[in-house]
């Protein structure tokens, strides 16, 4: 028995640094290259030990180099993904309090018509966008691409929000109904701060997705309103290509996702199956 | 046929963030005859289910040891003890046929197709089964879903059967039949059966002996009547029986070299104890038991009786259970269980109790434990 | 306090449930209990009642108050939840005080009534927990003295209040229960599925089956009187025998014949002239019923008859037995108010007494005696 | 339902509804009316109704077809590596009945987190020939020469696509499989193990029949945004060397935003939107037949 135990033991340890290293590893370089300076990154041979700069950080926010707008970038990231997030939680919310609540005719379709929205492939949303905003003047705008990202955060936002107010029993409503409150008050104060963990954890990884997003991104941006993602890209183009920045860049873009990873562990697998799987 | 030995068993759960340190159970010793049915009883969370675990090797105890017969299996992995367990919900492999399911222990060991066909077709001939062999289990009633999962605990024949509130799931028609099926296979079996249960119609019912547990303890172990009659703590009193014993507080006093109990608060009532006076004397304080049953109850005074006021009647065709407000502490409500009769006192009126003396047991307030059984 | 009137109500729940032309009244002041098997439709009637359902049609009167198309609110009604519907976010305070805040009263007077309730219902060491670390009778509790504490209500709902607690706490928070409605004298509607909690609580009891009112009136007539089979069977400490058989006449003698036994009935011809030579359905209840373990003699009077069988099956309850008595293939239930161990498949005989049998017609099920 | 209520349903309803139908079902119908019609972008060509043409042009076109061929091994290749890897290293962890799983399951979860315009720069940056560890590491344990420029041949860039994308959604299916698997009830599991069963009839006779449907949950959810991927490819290769890895969403950006044919490129995106509802739906036939 004691054996078969210390088998066991060594099994797992080996299968799990292997799984660790093999999914990390590549992070790890990123990370390591971000606090690389120019002439420890242009080795032949991957050099691992150095003296650590945050120069390239430095020049994304100075903007001493080619990748100047990088603060801008940060900046627009941030407004577009907060304001989309924000206001896509509230009405996502509403709807699936909504759906979870109340029995009305068709129902079933229209929740399964919001799913299919999430599953729609985002070149024929952006392209007719596209025409539309040329011809509106949104292009370009902050507006334009936070209307969008509201739009494509909802339907995760229901079915998340509806999964979790499924799980509140109806009776706190009808009770909270029968003590004499309002609908509007009874979701604010009664159902919503039962569903507090679930809201948040569906904030979070709403943000997660509009966070990366790159396609409406690319297609509906100008300089003045890039995102992260766009600006990273773009900065490609220069003569050289400026790894250093590239990887503090993506240590940026990362940072936010890591912290909102490790808070949101027991809603992994909610968030990533929209609540199919539990 | 083995007899399993229990030698001092205990369990703790570790502690984590969240949920601390629990001990489950603690310093169980006991020896559960081979060939009879002993019930583990008591109220949920206290200890039973993690004990029948620990017998069937799911989750080695944190203390002591077990046996079966002779050999020591504390720490032997289940498959490896020759036990089979059933569970309060019975388990079914859904997505078998029912022959698969019965099948499943067999086709494990790799015993040979037709010996397999074999004892799959004799059990379900034995439960009753037969009709649904080809049919796949999913959707099945759980009465025949609690047959399943008997049959197959009992197709390897093992040597020690242990079961976990089997029946608690079930409506009361389908519990009477697979109670007789339960029995049969038992009697028909060469082997140990240790019952889980909180039901005690259930322990009463099936069991040769039973081990009452409360919290994590072992209060009394003992045959049916004896709980019934002689509880061994004040919790087993309370817990056996519907509704359990009365307790009330007493004290003892002497005089004119004769001791006596009085009931707390009711000044007029005593019962001479001398003979047990030895067993009483360290108690500081005593609590009378006595069973609802045997109170008699009169709308006239009788002498050594209780005064009282009937609060609540119950009336359940043949008989009634009253709460009678008295000045008895630490509860005032006595429960008096009587036989309906045009006799019975009105809500409000003014009743006696009587208790007499051969039915009245005498606790150790402290300790809970049963210091004298009054027989005349 | 006032009377609740309930006429006519229909509500279709769905295919397994329909309520059908629902009519009942709660007098002032009284427990009126619905009693029905689980999805009887008694839930539906509370949530009718409180507002939370609306009817398909009918009409639900509250004092003189036609309250059919109001909010819940404004209905000035009060309910309890079988799953409690305690709000987990909030601390007991908070959870009693909910209705009382709805009313936009001043905070002081808030405090005062939820400290008073807290009080009467034992609770008040509890008032800054949150409900999720009370024990399950200190939740029943908290959920009880929300419902309590509107006292501006004309009818109190209970929908099933002591479903969830363990047996032997249900037990005893039945007689305290009993005690506080007398204490607070005040209309109430309450639901539950258990005939003994029904009998023992109830000033009038409606039993309903699949949505429809087959009898109501007091426990005890309803208990001596059932209308039905169903009745007979669902209200009792235990469900009736049924043995189907027949009513002939022999020469001046009238004899009820089944497949068990044959007893002469005679006496009964008044209540049973109507039925003669058509079938009929046994009706004996198993607290009625005795077991006699030695052959009896001869029949010591004409009422008391003995039919031999053997024991299949008996179960220990408390400090009675349930026997269970095979005749022919028929299992018969006896309940004995003592404790006694048998042998299985020992012969014994079955003793019952004219005046204590039932008989319901076979067809409609309706009770003729 | 009362008339405070309808009113509260209504108005919890319909600000989520104006927006998927402004921008979900307006942009769709726009694609549909246009996709008809000879429509190119700021460019001086008649705009008219061309029929089935954009299709059937679509259709003929040998670059659109291998945009599709390519998008197809793609999915296949890539999702069937990920179920096999994912699936495998959950069932490993479960039997061997370790906590371990739950500690690093979080780590894991860190490829899929990351913005995958970030996660393309970065092994864009690891298969650099020259300053990449993957071709160092190859090359140091003599797997291959150093100077293969990985990225450069039709079948290795596909390749590296595809090892890229495995490396980011394989822990997607490992957890989810992981949690369908701890949500089996212990009971059954118990069961099982009291019955005798060894590993193999746990996985086999238990696990495995017991977590299809979350499995085919997470394929439904794969394979279709496996079908979209823009980004990575976009970032690793661009689409090329070539177009040898244009894969069917980039294809459809080149119509529009290279030829500016708008027209076209809505009938390729709602050809390939068919092409996802029909997988989509042979998948859901699956689940809700409850396999």
């Amino acid at each position: 028995m004691k054996t078969s135990a210390f088998i066991k033991f060594i099994l797992v340890t080996l299968i799990t640094l292997i799984l660790i290293a093999y999914f990390d590893l590549p992070i790890i370089v990123m990370i390591v290259t971000a606090f690389k300076q120019r002439a420890d990154i242009f080795t032949p041979v991957p050099k691992w030990i150095f003296t650590p700069t945050i120069k390239n950080f430095v020049d994304i926010f100075v903007g001493t180099t080619t990748m100047a707008e990088g603060t801008l970038a940060i900046q627009n990231s941030l407004f577009f993904v907060t304001t989309s997030t924000v206001i896509a939680m509230f009405i996502g919310s509403l709807a699936a309090y909504g759906f979870s609540r109340f029995k009305f005719f068709g129902r079933e379709d229209l929740i399964f018509f919001v799913l299919a929205q999430r599953f729609m492939p985002g070149i024929v949303i952006v392209l007719p966008m596209f025409v539309l905003y040329s011809s509106v003047g949104l292009r370009g705008t902050a507006l334009g691409l936070i209307l969008l990202y509201i739009n494509s955060a909802l339907p995760f936002v229901i079915w998340m929000m509806r999964s979790f107010f499924d799980e509140i029993p109806r009776e706190i409503d009808e009770a909270a109904r029968l003590d004499g409150h309002s609908w509007f008050t009874i979701f604010i104060k009664f159902v919503l701060p039962v569903a507090r963990n679930g809201f948040l954890a569906t904030f979070l990884f709403s943000f997660i997705f509009t966070w990366g997003e790159f396609l409406f991104a690319l297609i509906l941006t100008t300089p003045e309103s890039w995102t992260m993602p766009i600006a990273i890209v773009n900065s490609r183009v220069s003569s050289e290509i400026l790894w250093g920045q590239i990887a503090a860049y993506g240590v940026i873009s990362i940072i936010p996702v890591f912290i909102i990873a490790i808070a949101l562990q027991k809603y992994l697998v909610r968030g990533m199956t929209l609540g199919a799987v539990k | 046929m083995v007899k399993v030995v229990l030698e001092n068993v205990g369990k703790v759960f570790k502690g984590s963030k969240k949920a601390k340190e629990t001990v489950a159970v603690k310093g169980f010793t006991a020896e559960f005859p081979s060939n009879k049915v002993v019930g583990i009883l008591g109220p949920s969370g206290c200890g039973k289910t993690t004990t029948l675990r620990a017998i069937a090797g799911l989750d080695p105890p944190s203390e002591g040891k077990i046996y079966f017969e002779d050999k020591d299996v504390t720490y032997l992995p289940p498959i490896e003890r020759d036990a089979a367990l059933l569970f309060q919900f019975a388990v079914v492999y859904d997505n078998m046929t029912v022959f698969d399911n019965l099948a499943f222990p067999l086709m494990v060991k790799n015993i040979n197709k037709e010996e397999i066909n074999k004892r799959v077709k004799e059990t379900a001939e034995f439960l009753g089964l037969s009709d649904i062999l080809k049919k796949r289990a999913k959707g099945l009633p759980a009465s025949i879903n609690q047959k399943i999962a008997l049959g197959r605990a009992i197709i390897r024949k093992p040597k020690v059967l242990l079961l976990d509130e089997p029946l608690s799931s079930l409506d009361p028609e389908s519990r009477l039949y697979l109670r007789r099926e339960l029995k049969k296979v038992i009697r028909s079996m060469d082997t140990t059966v240790v019952y889980v249960t909180h039901d005690q119609s259930e322990a009463m019912t099936l069991c040769d002996k039973i081990a009452v547990m409360n919290e994590g303890k072992v209060h009394q172990y003992d045959t049916p009547e004896n709980i019934y009659l002689n509880p061994a703590t004040t919790f087993v009193a309370w817990f056996i029986g519907e509704p359990g014993m009365n307790l009330i507080d007493c004290s003892m006093e002497a005089s004119e070299g004769k001791y006596y109990i009085k009931i707390d608060g009711v000044s007029d009532v005593s019962f001479e104890v001398s003979k047990w006076s030895h067993a009483l004397k360290e108690s500081d304080k005593i609590v009378l038991g006595i069973r609802p049953e045997f109170i008699t109850i009169t709308k006239t005074y009788k002498k050594n009786s209780i005064a009282g006021k009937c609060l609540v009647i119950e009336s359940f065709g043949s008989f009634a259970l009253l709460d009678i407000l008295t000045n008895c502490s630490p509860n005032n409500i006595i429960k008096v269980k009587t036989p309906l009769s045009d006799d019975l006192p009105k809500v409000d009126g003014d009743v006696y109790l009587t208790f007499p003396p051969a039915y009245i047991r005498l606790f150790d307030k402290k300790s809970g434990e049963l210091r004298v059984v009054m027989t005349e | 306090m006032a009377k609740l009137v309930v006429e006519n109500v229909t509500k279709k729940y769905g295919p397994a449930l329909t309520l059908e032309k629902i009519s009942f009244t709660a007098e002032e002041g009284q427990i009126t209990v619905l009693l029905s098997p689980p999805n009887g439709g008694k839930t539906g009637i509370c949530k009718i009642v409180a507002g939370l359902d609306e009817v398909d049609s009918g009409k639900v009167y509250l004092g003189d108050r036609d309250i059919t198309d109001l909010e819940p609110k404004e209905r000035r009604v009060s309910m309890m939840f079988q799953k409690l519907a305690l709000y987990p976010n909030m601390n007991v305070f908070e959870n009693i005080a909910s209705p009382l805040k709805a009313l936009h009263l001043p905070p002081s007077e808030v405090i005062n009534q939820v400290e008073a309730i807290a009080n009467k219902m034992k609770i008040s060491h509890t008032l800054y927990r949150k409900p999720g670390t009370l024990s399950g009778g200190e939740r029943q509790r908290v959920a009880l003295s929300r419902a309590l504490v509107k006292n501006n209500a004309d009818l109190y709902i209970l929908d099933e209040p002591l479903t969830n607690l363990d047996a032997k706490i249900r037990a005893s928070m039945r007689a305290e229960f009993k005690i506080l409605q007398k204490e607070i004298n005040q209309t109430m509607l309450y639901a539950t599925p258990d005939p003994i909690e029904a009998l023992a609580l109830a000033d009038k009891l409606i039993v309903l089956d699949k949505g429809k009112i087959i009898q109501q009136g007091t426990p005890e007539y309803i208990y001596r009187n059932p209308i039905n089979k169903f009745v007979a069977t669902f209200v009792g400490y235990y469900p009736i025998n049924l043995i189907e058989g027949s009513i002939i006449e022999k020469g001046e003698k009238i004899i009820l014949q089944t497949n068990l036994f044959e007893i002469e009935i005679s006496k009964l011809r008044d209540s049973v002239k109507d039925h003669i030579n058509s079938k009929v359905t046994l009706g004996l209840r198993p607290e009625l019923l005795n077991v006699v373990k030695k052959e009896p003699k001869v029949q010591e009077s004409l009422d008391l008859f003995y039919i031999k069988g053997e024991v299949f099956e008996f179960e220990i309850r408390g400090s009675d037995t349930v026997v269970y008595v095979k005749i022919n293939d028929q299992i018969i239930r006896v309940l004995e108010s003592k404790i006694t161990k048998y042998d299985i498949g020992i012969k014994v005989w079955l003793q019952f007494n004219l005046k204590d049998i039932y008989l319901f017609d076979a067809e409609s099920g309706l009770l003729i005696r | 339902m009362p008339g405070k209520s309808r009113l509260f349903l209504f108005f919890s309803l319909a600000p989520a509804f104006a927006f998927i139908l402004f921008f979900g079902i307006y942009p769709f119908l726009f694609a549909c009316f246009y996709s008809v019609r000879s429509f190119y972008f700021g460019l001086n060509v008649d705009n008219v109704f061309t029929a089935m043409s954009n299709y059937h042009n679509s259709v003929i076109d040998p670059l659109f077809q291998y945009s599709m061929f390519v998008t197809f091994v793609f999915v296949i290749v890539s999702v069937g590596l990920q179920l096999l890897i994912g699936v495998g290293a959950a069932i490993l962890f479960s039997v061997i009945k370790t906590k371990a799983f739950k500690y690093i399951q979080v780590f894991l979860s860190l490829p899929l987190m990351m913005p995958p315009v970030v996660t393309g720069f970065l092994w864009w940056y690891l298969f650099n020939t020259d300053l990449g560890i993957v071709n160092y590491y190859l090359s140091y344990f003599g797997i291959m020469p150093r100077n293969v420029n990985l990225l450069a041949t039709p079948i290795t860039a596909l390749a590296s696509i595809i090892y890229a994308d495995v490396w980011m959604w394989t822990p997607f299916i490992m957890i989810v499989t992981y949690a369908a698997i701890q949500s089996i009830p212990n009971d059954v599991m118990e069961a099982a193990i009291v019955d005798g069963a060894k590993d193999r009839h746990l996985i086999r006779k238990i696990i495995l029949p017991r977590i299809k449907t979350a499995l085919l949950v997470v394929l439904l959810i794969r394979v279709i945004d496996a079908f979209r991927t823009y980004d990575l490819v976009y970032v690793l290769t661009g689409g090329g060397p070539g177009t040898s890895t244009q894969v069917a969403s980039l294809e459809i950006y080149n119509t529009a935003f290279l030829k500016w044919f708008l027209g076209q490129s809505f009938a390729q995106a709602l050809m390939l939107t068919a092409i996802l509802i029909l997988v989509g739906n042979i998948l859901i036939y699956l689940l809700r037949r409850g396999v």
